[in-house]
């Protein structure tokens, strides 16, 4: 990119991005050191938003660890209750009825849809847009009506339980998820002229930040960072679970490996997810939302047991480690964008400032995921 | 892929290579080798196209692993059950472990996730890194060094990641008092 | 009603400051009015009605807060900085013609003074940023230094072709040129003109840091830019002087291009106060666009703006100014002759 | 050189397309709910913070101190207290404290209550100088409201 | 630092001091320090169906020195307190501190026997003006706690009441 093994005895300054940045979105600091404009290394200082989910996963009872998943990522919280359901649901053998999993998938890809909003809108901030962050708030308020109509809550949902779901879901959700779906591609061809297809923006993301197949896999990256390098893998397709086998959906592929990739990845992915509700809406079956018999008591058979579910950001396994009690024993996060920051130190090595956090935002962070 | 795996893990003189289900267990092989087979375990996993998903550590004061015991006609199973024997008498009997659970995964479309486990003992928990070939480890390592104390040797910077700068204590310790 | 001289200077004086402070505050207002409405919200609505109130508000609090002067400042250059931009743009509006004899000083280089007192507004951020101490504010400082040196050069040769095309620096003069109908502003005098507005009006963008140039003062990248470290009222002056800038930038251009004073229907032109109110009415439609511009587009990246300007503005003005040359020589004399 | 004016007229072209979407944008009527003047109404399943429920005639608490919403709280939040007066065999319930502060409104409380006895209050709006506001006496609120 | 409180004037100017507060009431900069989930609902209480420009208050100023209120919107982990804590001490005098969210208030969910890693409360370590309870509130609680804090700062409340249907 630009010759940056000058003199050793070039004057080299460190900038803090502090814990407190607009760009950083949350609390992560990088401690920059730079010459000049040029960033010589980046190094991510994390921890400042801990909140010990791994410790509360040992002193209390495998449903009283649902809220937690919830507030790991807040912006794509049901893939992460989903994920917990899944690995416990998958150690005890329990079956869940066919309405409960098209349920969980419709709220998944809304939430999918909703995360996908919200990092549209805060990526183009960090780029000096301010309104496309709006619109999208504006849609985004739509789906979360949606999902508070069902869960109760906007956020921070609890609303899997072992073998099905806490409630079932009335029709006004259905006839207005299909009326949502129905405004948002109405709206979306005003964001891609508003924002993708701006010749500033297209400057702003091209060839930035380039992220090579080969370190992707060196660092673990997963989900729209790998395949804004040209992988094709998502958890839903390589590793079907749920009711993801009967839906048809592309998953999106872009091989140039720049923000502008990670960019469209995204944005063709809403465009999926809206294909997946619109599937499963149409598909969705009569019947219970609750498998019969769970037991009270839930007590998983000892052993470690890893579930691996498609979230907003990537990859996102659990590794329950069980005893026989209704405590868990050790409860492991696997949090994509762990990974996927891991390689920030050497990927905006040789940047200039404004493309390391267009770099930053491309990669679609959310701080107490990373810090648990 | 799994019979050309175990072929390979056979060259590393693994302690205990299991074949698990999918469907409960949710990865395919798991592989249990001593501290100083694990850089080898990664080097041939990384080679054939592997990426390391994550590293867990589980600390088993007072009991003994029952992470890779699911069937019970596994290999070689000599240790766990004398261990289980005499686990129970002694107080801090020298059964204690710390456990390190390396999983990797692929990405090109061939579904089989494979688990090397490491055992080490409590009182000196210590195993050589594997983040100069999987630079991708180095966060995990020390996020594990956080919270258990497992000193990963050559890592070039085990000072805590998520706990603050001068944290001496390892939480997730069985141990651990506020 | 003329005024005696020494009172004709006093009335100019409040005159000016009077439409500079109001204007820093209302223009506030608009630009939140503007930027809620485009975003589908309201903008000010609860302070006064239609929150009219509002930059009263701000303007008190911001006089009321705790003025910090952080350990560690230059405190000379940290104290001058926020002066340094506004003082600038409040004496170049002496010799803006606001309406027919409505002009402070009508002096004949006119032209030459405002840009010259545009360049010290430079001086403001440079100091403003290196004086607080703040590694944020001096990125910033140098950022806003090398645009505005790279945006004067294509804005002047811009403003050499007008001179040469009205064959004077009185700006008083110029809008009397572009008198009797809208076909006779300089905007339509030749085809090239709409290209010279338009990079006349980018370089005015840039050189107020505002809009997608808005490198100086970013605010997702370097907090709070140049005026990291400034509270209260030393922010508010910034923030005066910012908008006095943008006031300036937007009438030069109508003077230049769009008439100043003139009403653009040919059987209104008989003056008295009414030239002031279509000079408003341009200024402050050029200034809307402004805002319009600022919510619209994200950031350009550094090198894509030097780029654009020493790469596509500056040839291109270049190529006006010698067809516009042309034209004023070659014409006639093909005219002329035949 | 054809690349250089394509990319600029194409890019000042996308540049007033994007001015035109904004401009729409500005015309279309605002979205905005003025909060203190117009108000949400909060749907059924809305979770605020939980509160009792009264019986229909006797307006007593349907609660029987089974304690079984205490045990299921994983932040436990709820203290309760009953005593079973000399003659009945039944508890009556005393004093029911929720801590809403360390509440994560999982609603694992209201599933776990085989009397139904506490359901989600539509509270939504709650905002205050003090802390301690928000340790509830979810009795006195009962019978405050049943007043 | 800046303990004795602003007011104290020798010759006290009521009608003057009336106008100061209803001036700064009225134009509340709230700083952008989102800590976790709570930052959500305070970026939706800002976007356009919640609007808090309205109240003068939608200029998000990255800055500490620029600001008046600071809303702490999520929560603080032991690692994290130091750095807020000086940003509480850049903020110009007179300055404001809304919790907002239960972590804010007290630890929220992660308060348990032996937790190592949060500061149980944003009171523990500076004086908080409202506190705003919920998990994560709602974007009118927010809106119902900025009207709340004017009413602290200028006595009385301009707006109505709305009690929750």
């Amino acid at each position: 990119m630009n010759d940056l093994a000058r003199s050793p005895n070039q004057e080299t300054f460190v900038l803090n991005l502090g814990p407190q940045h607009p760009a950083t979105h949350g609390v992560l600091r990088v401690k920059l050191t730079m010459d000049g404009e040029y960033i010589v290394d980046a190094e991510p200082v994390l921890g400042y938003v801990h909140r010990m989910h791994e410790k509360m996963g040992e002193n209390r009872t495998w449903v009283q660890f649902m809220p937690n998943t919830a507030r790991l990522d807040y912006l794509g919280a049901l893939s992460y209750n989903h994920g917990y359901v899944k690995v416990v649901e998958q150690a005890m053998g329990l079956e869940v009825p066919e309405r409960a999993e098209y349920l969980r998938v419709i709220t998944v890809e809304l939430n999918r849809i909703a995360s996908h909003l919200l990092w549209f809108g805060a990526f183009v901030l960090d780029l000096g847009g301010f309104t496309p962050l709006l619109y999208a708030f504006d849609d985004r308020e739509h789906i979360l009506d949606l999902l508070e109509s069902v869960t109760g809550s906007r956020l921070t949902f609890c609303y899997y339980r072992f073998g099905g779901l806490c409630n079932d879901v009335d029709d006004d959700f259905l006839t207005g998820t299909r009326a949502f779906i129905k405004r948002l591609r109405k709206r979306l061809p005003d964001y891609h002229n508003l924002v993708t297809k701006n010749i500033i923006l297209i400057n702003r993301l091209k060839d930035v930040g380039v992220l090579s197949a080969e370190m992707c896999r060196k660092y673990g990256a997963t989900g729209p960072v790998l395949r804004g390098s040209g992988v094709d893998y998502d958890v839903r397709k390589n590793e079907p679970y749920s009711v993801y086998p009967e839906l048809d959906f592309e998953v999106p592929v872009y091989s140039e490996g720049d923000s502008m990739a990670r960019y469209m990845v995204r944005m063709d992915e809403i465009d999926q997810c809206l294909r997946i509700v619109e599937q499963a809406l149409d598909k969705l079956p009569e019947g219970p939302v609750m498998a019969e018999k769970v037991p009270k008591i839930l007590k998983p058979a000892a052993g470690d047991y890893y579930g691996a579910v498609e979230a907003a950001r990537g990859t996102f396994g659990i590794r329950i480690v069980s005893d026989g009690t209704n405590i868990p024993y050790r409860m492991k996060l696997r949090s994509p964008t762990f990974s996927n920051l891991s390689l920030y130190g050497e990927a905006s090595r040789g940047l200039l400032l404004p493309d390391a956090l267009a770099l930053m935002g491309s990669l679609d962070l959310v701080i107490p995921e990373i810090d648990r | 892929m799994l019979s050309e795996l175990k072929s390979e893990f056979a060259s590393l003189a693994p302690l205990a290579v299991i074949e698990t289900d999918y469907k409960v267990k949710g990865y395919h092989l798991d592989v249990e080798v001593g501290p100083d087979r694990v850089v080898d375990a990664a080097e041939l996993l990384d080679r054939l196209g592997f990426f390391l998903e994550a590293i867990t550590g589980v600390d088993w004061l007072g009991k003994n692993p029952v992470g890779n015991q699911p069937d019970p006609v596994s290999v070689n199973e000599q240790d766990p059950e004398a261990a289980e024997a005499e686990g129970e008498a002694g107080s801090d009997a020298p059964a204690d472990k710390m456990e390190v659970v390396y999983d990797y995964n692929r990405t090109d479309g061939v579904l089989c996730r494979v688990v090397v486990r490491c055992r080490l003992d409590r009182a000196k928990p210590e195993l050589p890194t594997v983040s100069r070939l999987i630079p991708g480890a180095d966060w995990h390592e020390r996020e594990t060094h956080d919270f258990f104390g497992i000193i990963f040797t050559g890592h070039h910077d085990l000072s805590p990641l998520l706990l603050p700068e001068d944290a001496d204590f390892h939480p997730l310790r069985k141990d651990f008092k506020a | 009603m003329t005024l005696t001289e020494p009172w004709r200077v006093l009335a100019f004086l409040v005159g000016i400051i009077a439409f500079v402070a109001l204007n820093a505050a209302y223009l506030v207002w608009l630009e939140r009015k503007v930027a809620g409405h485009i975003q589908g919200r309201i903008g000010p609505k609860e302070v006064g009605p239609f929150g009219l109130l509002q930059p009263l508000a701000d303007g008190i609090k911001l006089m009321s807060k705790q003025l910090l002067v952080p350990k560690g400042v230059d405190p000379l250059l940290f104290k001058v900085a926020p002066l340094l931009v506004l003082v600038p743009a409040v004496m170049s509006f002496v010799t803006i013609p606001f309406g027919e004899n409505l002009v402070a000083r009508n002096i004949d280089i006119g032209l030459l003074m405002i840009f010259a007192f545009a360049s010290v507004n430079v001086m403001g951020l440079l100091l403003g940023g290196w004086g607080s101490n703040n590694k944020y504010a001096v990125i910033s400082a140098a950022r806003a230094v090398s645009q505005n040196v790279a945006y004067e050069i294509p804005m002047l040769i811009t403003v050499v072709t007008m001179i040469m095309l009205t064959s004077t620096m009185n700006l008083n003069e110029m809008v009397i040129q572009q008198g009797g109908g809208i076909l006779n502003w300089h905007f339509f005098a030749n085809p090239l003109m709409p290209f010279a507005f338009l990079i006349f009006f980018v370089c005015a963008l840039a050189e107020t840091n505002r809009a997608p140039f808005d490198l100086g003062e970013a605010e997702s990248e370097l907090i709070a830019g140049f005026h990291t470290e400034y509270s209260g009222m030393g922010f508010g002056v910034f923030f005066m002087g910012e908008y006095a800038n943008i006031i300036i930038g937007c009438s030069l251009a109508v003077i230049l291009f769009l008439g100043g004073w003139q009403s653009p229907f040919e059987f209104l032109s008989d003056q008295g106060l009414w030239g002031v109110f279509w000079f408003l009415a341009k200024v402050y439609f050029l200034i809307f666009c402004v805002m319009w511009i600022r919510w619209t587009y994200p950031r350009t990246t550094l090198w894509g703006l030097l780029n654009l300007s020493w790469k596509i503005l500056i040839p291109i003005s270049l190529l006006i100014l010698l067809l516009t040359g042309a034209m004023i020589k070659v014409w006639p004399l093909i005219t002329g002759a035949s | 050189m054809s690349g250089y004016f394509k990319e600029l007229f194409g890019g000042t072209k996308s540049l007033f397309v994007g001015l035109g979407i904004t401009f729409k944008y500005m015309i279309k009527p605002v979205v905005t709910v003025q909060y203190p003047h117009e108000t949400l109404v909060m749907p059924p399943r809305f979770r605020g913070h939980i509160e009792l429920v009264g019986d229909e005639e006797t307006g007593a608490p349907k609660c029987v101190v089974c304690g079984m919403c205490q045990k299921a709280c994983p932040t436990n939040c709820i203290t309760l207290t009953g005593e079973k007066p000399e003659g009945g065999k039944k508890k009556v319930l005393t004093g029911y404290i929720l801590n809403f502060t360390t509440c994560s409104l999982c609603g694992l409380c209201v599933e776990s209550c085989k009397f139904d006895a506490i359901t989600f209050s539509r509270d939504y709006n709650l905002a205050g100088p003090r802390k301690d506001a928000y340790i509830f006496d979810l009795k006195k609120r009962l019978e405050e409201k049943s007043g | 630092m800046g303990k004795e409180s602003l007011q104290s004037a020798i010759i006290k100017f009521a009608p003057l001091d009336k106008l100061l507060d209803l001036g700064r009431a009225n134009s509340l900069w709230p700083m952008t320090f989102g800590l976790a989930c709570c930052a959500i609902e305070m970026m939706a209480t800002g976007a356009s169906r919640f609007d808090l420009a309205r109240f003068g208050a939608e200029v998000f100023r990255p800055s500490p020195r620029q600001c008046d209120v600071m809303i702490v919107a999520g929560t603080i982990s032991k690692k994290m307190a130091p750095a807020v804590q000086t940003l509480y001490d850049q903020m110009p005098e007179p300055k404001w501190v809304i919790a907002m969210g239960n972590c804010a208030i007290s630890g929220g969910p992660f308060v348990f026997e032996g937790q190592y890693g949060i500061v149980e409360g944003a009171d523990k370590l500076f004086p908080v003006d409202v506190f705003i309870p919920g998990c994560p509130p709602r974007p009118e609680a927010l809106i119902e706690g900025i009207l709340e804090l004017e009413e602290k700062v200028t006595g009385h409340r301009r707006w109505p009441r709305v009690e929750a249907v």
